[in-house]
């Protein structure tokens, strides 16, 4: 029995946040986002040069082949330095779609592309109508005279901006489910660019009958083998976000702890009243909370039991979408006029917050999910 | 025990409405029912015309001008014109300053500034806090020194909400540095436009611009200008906050939130499809959202009634700031939960973007969701923090 | 519009407390509880020299006919005082069950005994495995050779001990109900008397072929009919039940503020602790919150709207099994070690409104009439 | 990250249940499942069984008699315990008196009694509150006045579990009136038949007799009896008080309580006649009481992991005190709400009474739930309340 970090470990957080106090200050931060692209590019480059983008992938890939606490440890450091790179839909949607979706060849050809290339994909999760169930498609693809279209409507595919393709996954009338690379720069189909309250980007699409290739089938395969996959890839991607928000919620606690031990009123500093004092206290106990359920969801990741697996990170993502919310709530609170500022930091991290929170699905999808699973 | 209303409380009820209908525009009410920002224009002219109807300052007594309603009829103005969508009154100018000066002013501040009052020709904020004394008021740093029959003032006011339209300012200011914090403090009306007054807005969570920061350079104020005695301003600060307290509930404007919260959960649908409004877990948050605003709804009546009978409202009145802003968060929140993942979206950064084609991509119901919730965390904040409200009631209401 | 209390309330309200301050200290109560049941006869006696019995219920009658707002206010002082007449079960219960259901001649005949005399009847609301469901009737009505039999089971009869007769609902194959009343001592069924954790006491039955007299038939109406009658005779018992923990939530903040004030720890009132101050503030908000909500209930019960009237009250009932409750909670916590002790009423408080809270539904049962009350 | 067992991990787990289902009864696992009272007897037994195997004093060093197991197996042990319905092991003596012994006590002092300990042949209680000093322990007012070679004792203690039963008395008294409060304080055993010990019941809330008032009328105590050195006890009770608060946690119990409840939920039915286990009210608050207990477990994995490393438990062990606690009582809270109306009856009072026929009324998962309910309104004050918790988690961890 471990659940301490390893020294490789230790290594990864402590380059990560080195890397991060001298490349991403929250003033620095604020001058790569109102800059044009290239401040933003270089420190991409800079990340990269550290191993980060190999390091969720196996080394016959070319990437470092870091297990599961490798990369929630360097995950959890994106966190809490508010980082800007939407690494979970630049590389780690779309790396393990590629992983668990793509045959050998194109598995070589695609991994490699995005770990050591600057190809960026991004993967279109996300419908209306069908609010957090990944499981359910609406987009369609039909043939009419041997030709392939496709019609319906994606939303909030993150990290699209940038991306040079985007791979949407439809349906067709025989349960088929096929995933589509599309030229991102076409114009052929609508779509709206718009902003995140974290300060990324996301983009809507609508194909009303666009046509494509069968070239750009990169996969094809039934509707119940798909969900399988796919399932597993957001239980990843769900741990992700799960991580990355006990680094914001470890850091707003850090803030708020620093800020009533100086912030003065009535002639004492209010971590002198004893209701912010117990609040604190309270704030501290949930973010350990919060960390010891992100260390059982990774033990149960690991070990190969689909329903812990699936429990044990609903469990962690309730516990963001509720009780590590309502601490996030409470930095603000304890912040009083500077904490809905948004010249401060508290107030960014609360809105990463906010954005984490929902992502993948709020309390009552993973409520539902918990329920399900415990029935297995 | 009755709620019921009088055949002129009835008649009262469908004059508002009449009122209403004639003069809101469907283009204002869609605004108002999106959370989109209202001109300043579109404000002032709604005064007016609640004004012309005698609408604009219910709880004024007549001889100032007002409609001196009764609490039955104040509570049938604040619903209708809560569920209507109407423009939410400016509360500096008609709910703020103007008791005050009809309590404390002198006649010729009466004659002089109610008028602009009630005519919405003066547009007022309101000099509280400073950087560094946000609830612990009393230990404002803002100096007055009398010079002749001037006051030069120099110090910074902050989260001066819309005092980039301000013309007046109503401000705490100190004029003496002896005794206890609390008695050197006076309570004086800048004139906006004085030279040495700076207006830098703050950018709040939600990226809109509605607070500032005021820098007074030696500003001249009249010393006429003082509102009561010098250094008795704590005095008038005190009545000042218990009656922003009361209007801070905002139970009507909760009433419609939830209303509009409804009917969202009657077109989205939850995670297996159904209408999310069947759903047990959204549901059951929704009924216990709808369970405390009617126990707030009844205390205020409660208050209302006992008002009627001649009774003031004391410190309990803490109370309703206390649960209304919390309940106007939560309803910020059940909204977030319901449009899913409209939810997260920069509305007020993507507005200024084209948004030619945005609409068959997101609902208008959706629009400013985010804006809302983050914008709402102030509630618990202003008007004197939650926790200051918990300790004035323990001291004031328990005894403790 | 008017909340408050008029004249004739406050009397109802003050000559009730002095009642209770004459003969129902803590000390009288446990003196009466441990003795045999002579005080306990005489104390209701005494108090139905006041009126009590006869407010309820219509002049015709024989009752004072007091509205809804003058019994509330009883019931309330009731809590207040841990009064240990089972009003509700005793008198309210079988009361409005005759007024409902009863044809004119008896329900003059029955009010008048159960007003006047000392004739005491139990209703059955409650059987097993139909949790608090009061509109679902398991136990049957059958005819075998023109005679009648009954089988099934009622558990938690309140009041069953010392009443002459118990009135059972039950249900034949036609869908027609009847209310039988069976002599509570016969020795033909089985029963179990036991004590409820407010000191009271209630009996369960078991009716395996019991055979009854058509004579014993009260009532036979159709099933619908009588689902509408008892919601109504529901509604105003869960109205009286909150009425009462409302009494029972008002005295505990009472006596805590009162405790907090006195008792010392570390050199100090622990009510000058802010974080005690601050719970004490919570209690009161909820205890007028719950008092708001009892107004905003007897204010739609006196108006004809069904749908108002259930809503209004199930928030009632909702509020008291969950934010009255963990005040309630909080009470004993803010007690310490005194606050677990039998000897202490601040325990006897809480059992009360731990028994309030769960009777005529907890609040799962109250949600969900709640939410299909809004659909009507 | 890791909590695979090793395969001698294993292996202990094996012998354990073997151990547990050879030596436990079907009658016994009954009445702890049922939650019934365990006579002194049973609860001796049992233990006397577990020392046989060496399972009875898992953190004790081995010079002293105990297993030293690794917390792996310590973990192990306490899970397959308490899933196993046996009985709780009474901790006064061998998770408090003992490690206190082990830490402080004089080698005659060990040699005596951690034997006796180790074969419960005495039962041991703890005298520390007492009446006016409960969460400050440090306002005592038991006095031991030195005469010769023994104290003379005067004074009360209360809340002493088990007392009754108690054979010794760990102790805190007041040796000194110089100085803070907390530097005249010395522990001392005393031998429960002394001449001038009185044992009073005190009646809980459940009607249950568990806890007791002593009173201590010129109670003669050998000197050598004081554990460290004399007004030192201050020392030895934060040592005391910081093992307490780890066992406290009854992560295990917890488990197999929840266990049970879900066993509970497989029966009953919700009030549309399904089981209650597929209710989503009530399932979602069954898993937010299993997400928040997983926390728990994993924290005290976590805080286990550490002293595999040699890392010693500090102050943020009052965390799982807190939730601990808390869980412990929520799980009595869900319960009542799985029996629904069964859950109101008072089982205490009537097992006196005549239950020749009771069960064909009411199933036997739904005995004692009340008195559960009401006994654990104790966990969240005693051992340190959460309140005092909060503050020195407030003070030690976080520097406030």
């Amino acid at each position: 029995m471990n659940l301490s970090l390893n020294e490789e470990q230790l290594l990864i957080k402590n380059s990560a946040e080195k890397f991060f106090l001298d490349n991403l200050s929250f003033e620095q931060r604020n001058k790569i986002l109102t800059s044009d692209g290239k401040l933003f590019e270089d420190l991409i480059l800079k990340s990269k040069e550290l191993g980060w983008y190999g390091l969720p992938f196996d080394q016959k890939f070319g990437g470092l082949g870091g297990n599961i606490t490798d990369v929630m440890t360097l995950i959890e450091t994106f966190g809490a330095s508010l980082h800007i790179d939407p690494y979970i839909f630049s590389l780690l949607l779309p790396g393990k779609i590629i992983e668990h979706f793509f045959d050998e060849d194109k598995k070589s050809h695609y991994l490699d592309k995005i770990i050591n290339d600057n190809i960026k994909l991004a993967y279109c999760f996300a419908e209306p109508n069908i609010r957090f169930d990944i499981h359910k498609l609406n987009c369609k693809v039909y043939l009419e005279e041997n030709k392939y279209f496709l019609k319906g409507k994606k939303m909030l595919v993150l990290a699209a901006d940038q991306a040079n393709s985007i791979i949407v996954p439809a349906i067709d009338k025989d349960k088929n489910v096929y995933l589509v690379k599309i030229d991102n720069t076409s114009k052929n189909f609508l779509s709206n660019k718009y902003k995140i309250i974290d300060d990324s980007d996301a983009v809507d699409y609508e194909f009303d009958g666009f046509e494509f290739n069968e070239n750009d089938i990169l996969v094809k395969l039934n509707y119940d083998e798909y969900k399988k996959k796919i399932s597993i890839i957001f239980d990843y991607l769900t741990l992700a976000v799960c991580s990355e928000a006990l680094g914001v919620i470890e850091k707003m606690y850090k803030l708020t702890l620093e800020y009533v031990k100086t912030r003065e009123q009535f002639g004492k500093r209010i971590g002198d009243f004893q209701v912010i004092q117990h609040r604190m206290v309270e704030m501290y106990i949930i973010k350990e909370e919060m960390r010891s359920l992100n260390c059982s969801a990774q033990v149960s990741f690991s070990n190969n039991d689909p329903k812990e697996r699936i429990k044990s990170i609903s469990l962690n993502k309730i516990f963001l979408d509720t009780k590590a919310k309502e601490a996030a709530q409470d930095c603000i609170q304890l912040h009083g006029g500077m904490g809905v500022a948004n010249e401060m930091s508290i107030g960014h991290f609360f809105k990463k917050l906010t954005f984490l929170s929902m992502l993948f699905g709020d309390s009552d999808y993973h409520y539902k999910r918990y329920e399900l699973a415990d029935k297995i | 025990m009755n709620i019921e209303f009088s055949k002129n409380d009835l008649e009262f009820q469908q004059k508002v409405r009449n009122f209403i209908s004639k003069n809101l525009s469907n283009e204002l009410r869609n605004k108002v029912a999106n959370g989109s920002e209202i001109t300043k224009e579109e404000i002032i002219s709604w005064q007016k015309a609640l004004h012309k109807e005698n609408l604009f300052a219910p709880g004024w007594k007549k001889e100032f001008g007002g409609a001196e309603l009764s609490a039955s009829k104040r509570y049938i103005l604040d619903q209708e014109l809560a569920l209507a969508d109407t423009p939410t009154i400016i509360p500096f100018g008609v709910t703020m300053i103007g008791p005050v000066l009809m309590h404390y002013g002198t006649p010729k501040q009466q004659s002089f500034f109610l008028p602009k009052i009630l005519n919405s020709d003066h547009w007022w904020c309101q000099g509280y806090s400073e950087p560094g004394s946000g609830s612990d008021l009393a230990s404002l740093k803002t100096k007055a020194i009398l010079k002749g029959d001037k006051y030069i003032i120099n110090g910074t006011k902050t989260w001066t909400t819309l005092a980039q339209y301000a013309d007046w300012m109503f401000c705490l200011v100190r004029t003496s540095f002896e005794g206890k914090p609390q008695e050197g403090i006076s309570f004086i009306m800048i004139d906006m436009k004085s030279k040495g007054i700076t207006v830098d807005p703050i950018i709040t969570l939600d990226g809109a611009h509605e607070i500032n920061t005021v820098y007074l350079e030696d500003v001249e104020v009249p010393r006429e200008n003082i509102i009561f005695e010098e250094n008795k301003g704590w005095t008038v600060a005190k009545f000042l906050l218990s009656h922003e307290r009361t209007s801070i509930a905002a139970v009507g404007k909760s009433i419609s939130a939830v209303k509009k919260l409804k009917q969202i959960a009657n077109i989205e649908l939850n995670n297996e499809g159904s209408l999310l409004i069947t759903d047990k877990r959204f549901r059951d948050r929704l009924t216990t959202l709808e369970m405390d605003l009617k126990a707030l709804e009844f205390t205020e009546l409660r208050i209302l009634s006992e008002e009627n009978k001649g009774v003031a409202p004391g410190p309990e009145a803490s109370l309703l700031k206390i649960r209304g802003s919390e309940i106007q968060q939560r309803i910020t929140e059940l909204t977030m939960n319901a449009v899913g993942y409209y939810g997260i979206s920069n509305d007020l950064a993507n507005s200024n973007a084209d948004r030619s084609n945005s609409n068959q991509f997101r609902p208008d119901y959706s629009q400013n969701t985010a804006a809302n919730y983050l914008n709402m965390r102030k509630t618990t904040i202003y008007g004197g923090s939650n926790e200051i409200q918990k300790n004035i009631l323990s001291k004031m209401v328990l005894g403790l």
